[in-house]
């Protein structure tokens, strides 16, 4: 689409959200269908597929026995990475990680880490010796908008199912599991867009190129946020701010209902 | 267990997943997957599941790179880290690189190039899961998602491996059989309307008789996996009002093709686009 | 000792390094200590020590990925090797390109780039010592550099960390307090004029209650780092003739930014550079 | 050369094949000269230089103590990487590998690793702890064609005169040798191009360049093959095929008399 | 600049350096003020801050305890690596590292090395198990000219300050040190210019651009050379360079002062 | 032994490979041995073996960063993984592109640049074995391989290493020599013409007075050198009709470069080509 037709666009998308309508008949802070399944891999040791409309997206976990590090011989530990395959839109290119998937990767790591679901103790094999490192990968099937909490879904949902596998000595049993990891905690993340003065929730991918400000918030549970990230060329007023705050901890309340 | 594992094809002729030896894996072809594509596809082949993508033809990038008289195909072979029992680097490694030069190949011998001067038609293909064949099937897939953008091709290629363990020849080889310690594996693809090979592979080892005997079976192999292709393919295209052009109409375009390498004229080729490959 | 650690506000109101809750650390800056530069600034910010650059704008490098609408930001946070307990490579890490994408975002915020279509303005900012909130003073030098360079902004860019620690809400975390068991980490920036929010992060398990309560000291530690700002251009500019708009002048511009992202019309915009922002 | 005349030679080597005629007099399943020398590097502890016309590789093995994988704990490895030097034609380009030269080292790779002629469990220092890596590393020197066959000829003639350095405790002994690696067979790999309707063995760099489609087929003894590789954006008919996997063994049998 | 100004005023340098005269009346082999500070970064554990003219870079070492090469299982490294800060000029980039940096820490790093005034031997903890490795780190804030002595300076002037952390087992105490890294030389690297017929020390940047051949010579003391570089595309009569051997040493003296 | 190896000059002034302190190994030049390249040479240096191979001048890639006054070299050093006792990654290492540069400079300075603005000459050096003084081998080389090419030179380059071991100034070190306690090494290169010196790099401790000395048995080693290159030129160029300009007639030349980096008028080069240069 031309630069001029885009403008056109967002024209139109600001005026109809002042007017408290979207695109596709949601109310501001209403979610596309949502559908989760775990059919995607017999490989991952824990998967799951999410698809918030048509945004789709997969996450697989393995786990690896490895060595801990030196100051924290006790603990396991577990990566979230994201990544823009070029099959899921003519916006990404095959290459190496941009800007753009490294925040999504790392703001999707820290909604899952500092919620504390996961006791990274459990992850220790042997003290010193032994602990297990969990990759949680997310490939983004087609682009629609709102990756951010497509993917923090997925990445949730994923672990939720996963398994460490059979060790025989530092060797994995291929195919053979021992024990499920365990989430205290269900984070959630949801994520407001600004688009004009107004401000809505899970932007599909037009409402998305045409809000300027993005802002991400984590919840651990019904009562606590866990972790946030502002993104976007635009801004929030702290007034705009608060009542972010305020409906993502109702609406992930909601959304936690569906893992 | 042990002594069983060496059994390949037991006495009543039947593999250890119970396949006869020239049966392949239950293979599922689902259409427009990725709504943001050209065209697209999903497929299960076994355990094997791969999404691919057909974007394009688009201008070439970088510029100075595209070829002024035809399309280039780019072709890319990607595993999911979890789509194997071994993490993998999500990294993309030598082993994905070939296999993503020799796939795009195949598929620049079946597409009409010489249409698209000074563009590239972006081919990506991502496996999630995996057992043996995985590069088959990705080719598999890919075909149907160009059908499915609608890319003009002169046949559908159609894709399986074939092979030995045990000592058996035997089509739509699984992990198991191609880690037998005699295994063959050859994945082998055709345009499926003339049986001439775009895609062969090898490693193992095998005599004369054994491997035009094991052709012939991934020949037959093929066109199974042809007649899925074209099933899936009639769904979509059901209303389409062109007939589907018969083996016998093709074969004229065949002599062609062994016999030259230069671009067919575009009069020739116009009847040949997404339905009228079935 | 141990049990010393634990307790990061003592019976008199004071923190490990002899502060107050809403106290931030101390904060030096230098204008203009990077001759080749545009403009730029040298700051201290308690440990933390930083300098930063500006380079242009100038003409957009790919040329074909300029925005031929407005300028674009190059933000670049990079740390040196020694600016940290452990040693750090090199190389930038994933953590410094994604600190570099949120502070370049907030700048953009303020900087009228549509004065300056398909040009880059390019900044640089290098931490050489470190001791918790080194973003949030990158952000504030490389604003002041902003304004040495004379590139014309709404406003300047003020910002600070505020947090939580063993329970107390409190303003300017350092790496103790960053390091409690209970932490909170809140790096955050506004335009120092309107208070809008251009950068926000979190870290750590918080209530909304307490969440907004530290919202507040934020935004008034934000207004402390501003007088140091202003402070120190007032210096550079003091035989400007023009008048600094006070917070009042701003109001009508301020209602608008919330409004409406579209860019402004230029003649709103002419006397909004330099010292102007003091 | 414009694309114009190339289109032009194409048609000329295209209708001379037809005819039966190469280039250079030769029949369609001639090789050129093949010279193998061996004096290219006194540091490798096994090297060859050979020279198909005027196609010149080198090749040169070194071995490495190092630890074996965990799931191979008595086996040593063999790998075989070509770089394609800027200095051996104005086509290649110094930087980084590129599909070319990673399909070439894999090619060349399989055909030695499929033949099975290395014994890796006789790569094994000590089980468990310590094995030999051999690194066969090629460049090619003069690019005139059929790199495929002269890099593999180079590798198992290098492979040939290769010989374990001498080991102190886990060093090396600089300069001093105990044993030579023994090959139980000698994989050859024979390479055919189709140009036009025609296909020819050995091609030369303008035959090459007028082919479409390239089939390449190790035999590691007189009667087996044991792999394959086809390349190109053209096809074989199966018959073709068969012709091929014929004259590989036919004509594997004559090189292998040169090794 | 456009290309044609530089041109004028290349021939302007020349003919003024002709008659003796440079751009800031410096004599030929006069040095720019030189300021060496150290107080940079308190995470450093040692640093210095050396400002040549406008020219300013800073140096920062780190010690990170680690295994000692099989060979020399009594010695530690150091190892001197320079980045051109894309902060520090409009004429550098970010991006890895490219030919001017990569032979400017090497220069730099042998300009130290080979003064032999550091015993590798000392910086051993236990035999075949724990050593240093120095990191010698520098970054150019400002590039006005002549960073090969600028950075040299700042190296030394970083290592004489250097401390071992104190170490419990092999974790570094953070923080805390044991004692000081003794250099028993104090080696200072002087680099000249040639532009045009004339031979200048310590160029600013318009007489290094306008230069087209420049010698960098280390002293490790007042009577002995350590090291040397010639760099540019231009050339030094041996007589030119015997004069610049005197002066490298008379000058060295002189500057070691400042250490 | 261990003695023995102390010992680098014997009493009859013979160091361990035999040669007196004033010797070079034996050197060997074929040229023309790379077909493609536009000229080429391999060179045998006591172990030392070399191919060079020079392509262009052509067009320079990017286009953006050509000279539009003269010709670029770009130099590749390169190592083969083979070509050292211990197996060298194959990738290019910071070494090999430090010596890239010198030596691309030290050959910058022999070339008439001037005749092909815009232009990029490639000279690509590849090292198959080696034991001390590859680079001015490769230097070496690739002078010859220029000639070979007819690239208009003000003079060939010719190169040698010098240096001193246990307590000796010798010429042409071999690794046995590089490696003893008090080595010196130091590479050097010369327009065989003018020796004017154009590549110079020392390692080790060394006094004014010995450097001196050791110069001068660097200049009279590159002349040997000198020697060899112009015997293996002249073979090739038997029949060329000009006369070889004596070291007297580039005399002129010769205070030219030292007095002034300004192109020469091209009217003043025009007899400097391949053979002439002997």
């Amino acid at each position: 689409m031309s630069e001029i037709l885009w403008e056109l666009q967002t024209d139109r998308i600001v005026s109809d959200l002042k007017a408290g309508k979207r695109l596709d008949n949601r109310g501001l802070n209403d979610y596309r269908k949502i559908e989760i399944s775990h059919d995607v891999s017999e490989n991952a040791d824990g998967c799951a597929r999410v698809k918030l409309g048509k945004t789709d997206v997969i996450a697989g976990v393995k786990f690896v026995p490895g060595e801990p590090y030196p100051d924290m011989p006790d603990e396991g530990s577990i990566s979230v990475g994201v990544e823009l395959l070029a099959l899921a839109s003519p916006d990404f290119e095959s290459g190496p990680p941009r800007e753009n998937s490294i925040e999504l990767s790392r703001v999707v790591d820290r909604g899952v880490r500092e919620s504390k679901s996961i006791d990274f103790k459990k992850l220790c094999i042997k003290e010193g010796e032994l602990v297990w490192i969990g990759f949680v990968d997310l490939y983004v099937l087609n682009y629609d908008g709102n990756l951010f909490d497509a993917c923090s879904i997925a990445a949730v949902a994923a672990l939720k199912k996963a398994r460490f596998p059979k060790l025989d000595g530092k060797k994995i049993v291929k195919g053979e599991y021992s024990s499920e990891i365990k989430l205290s905690k269900i984070p959630i993340m949801t994520t407001f867009y600004k688009v004009g003065s107004s401000i809505v929730m899970d932007a599909n991918l037009v409402e998305e190129k045409a809000s300027n400000a993005r802002l991400s918030i984590s919840c651990s549970d019904d009562k606590t946020m866990c972790a946030m990230q502002k993104g976007g060329n635009g801004s929030f007023t702290p007034e705009e701010v608060s009542k972010c705050v305020e409906l993502a901890l109702e609406k992930s309340k909601e959304l936690r209902k569906l893992l | 267990m042990k002594e069983e594992e060496n059994v390949y094809v037991n006495k009543h002729g039947k593999r250890i997943d119970n396949r006869g030896i020239d049966e392949i894996r239950e293979i599922k072809i689902t259409i427009g997957v990725i709504p943001e594509a050209s065209g697209s596809a999903y497929l299960e082949w076994g355990q094997n599941k791969i999404y691919a993508a057909v974007y394009g033809p688009n201008e070439f990038v970088p510029k100075h790179s595209s070829d002024p008289l035809r399309a280039q195909v780019k072709f890319n072979y990607r595993m999911a880290s979890f789509s194997v029992p071994d993490r993998k680097n999500p990294k993309p490694g030598r082993r994905e690189i070939e296999i993503s030069k020799v796939l795009g190949e195949a598929l620049e011998r079946t597409i009409f190039l010489e249409r698209f001067p000074g563009t590239q038609i972006e081919v990506e293909t991502h496996i999630v899961d995996s057992n043996a064949g995985s590069r088959v099937a990705a080719l598999t897939a890919a075909s149907v998602a160009l059908a499915d953008a609608g890319i003009p091709m002169r046949s559908l290629i159609s894709a399986c491996g074939v092979g030995k363990a045990g000592g058996h020849l035997i089509v739509d080889l699984n992990k198991h059989e191609e880690d037998a310690p005699d295994a063959v594996d050859i994945p082998l693809a055709v345009m499926a309307n003339s049986n001439e090979v775009v895609l062969l592979q090898m490693d193992g080892l095998i005599s004369k008789e054994e491997f035009n005997e094991v052709m012939q079976k991934g020949l037959t192999a093929c066109q199974q996996v042809y007649e899925k292709q074209k099933a899936v393919l009639k769904e979509k295209f059901l209303d389409a009002e062109k007939e589907v052009p018969s083996k016998e109409d093709l074969s004229e375009e065949k002599n062609d093709l062994n016999g030259n390498s230069k671009p067919e004229a575009p009069e020739a080729m116009d009847s040949m686009q997404g339905g009228d490959l079935l």
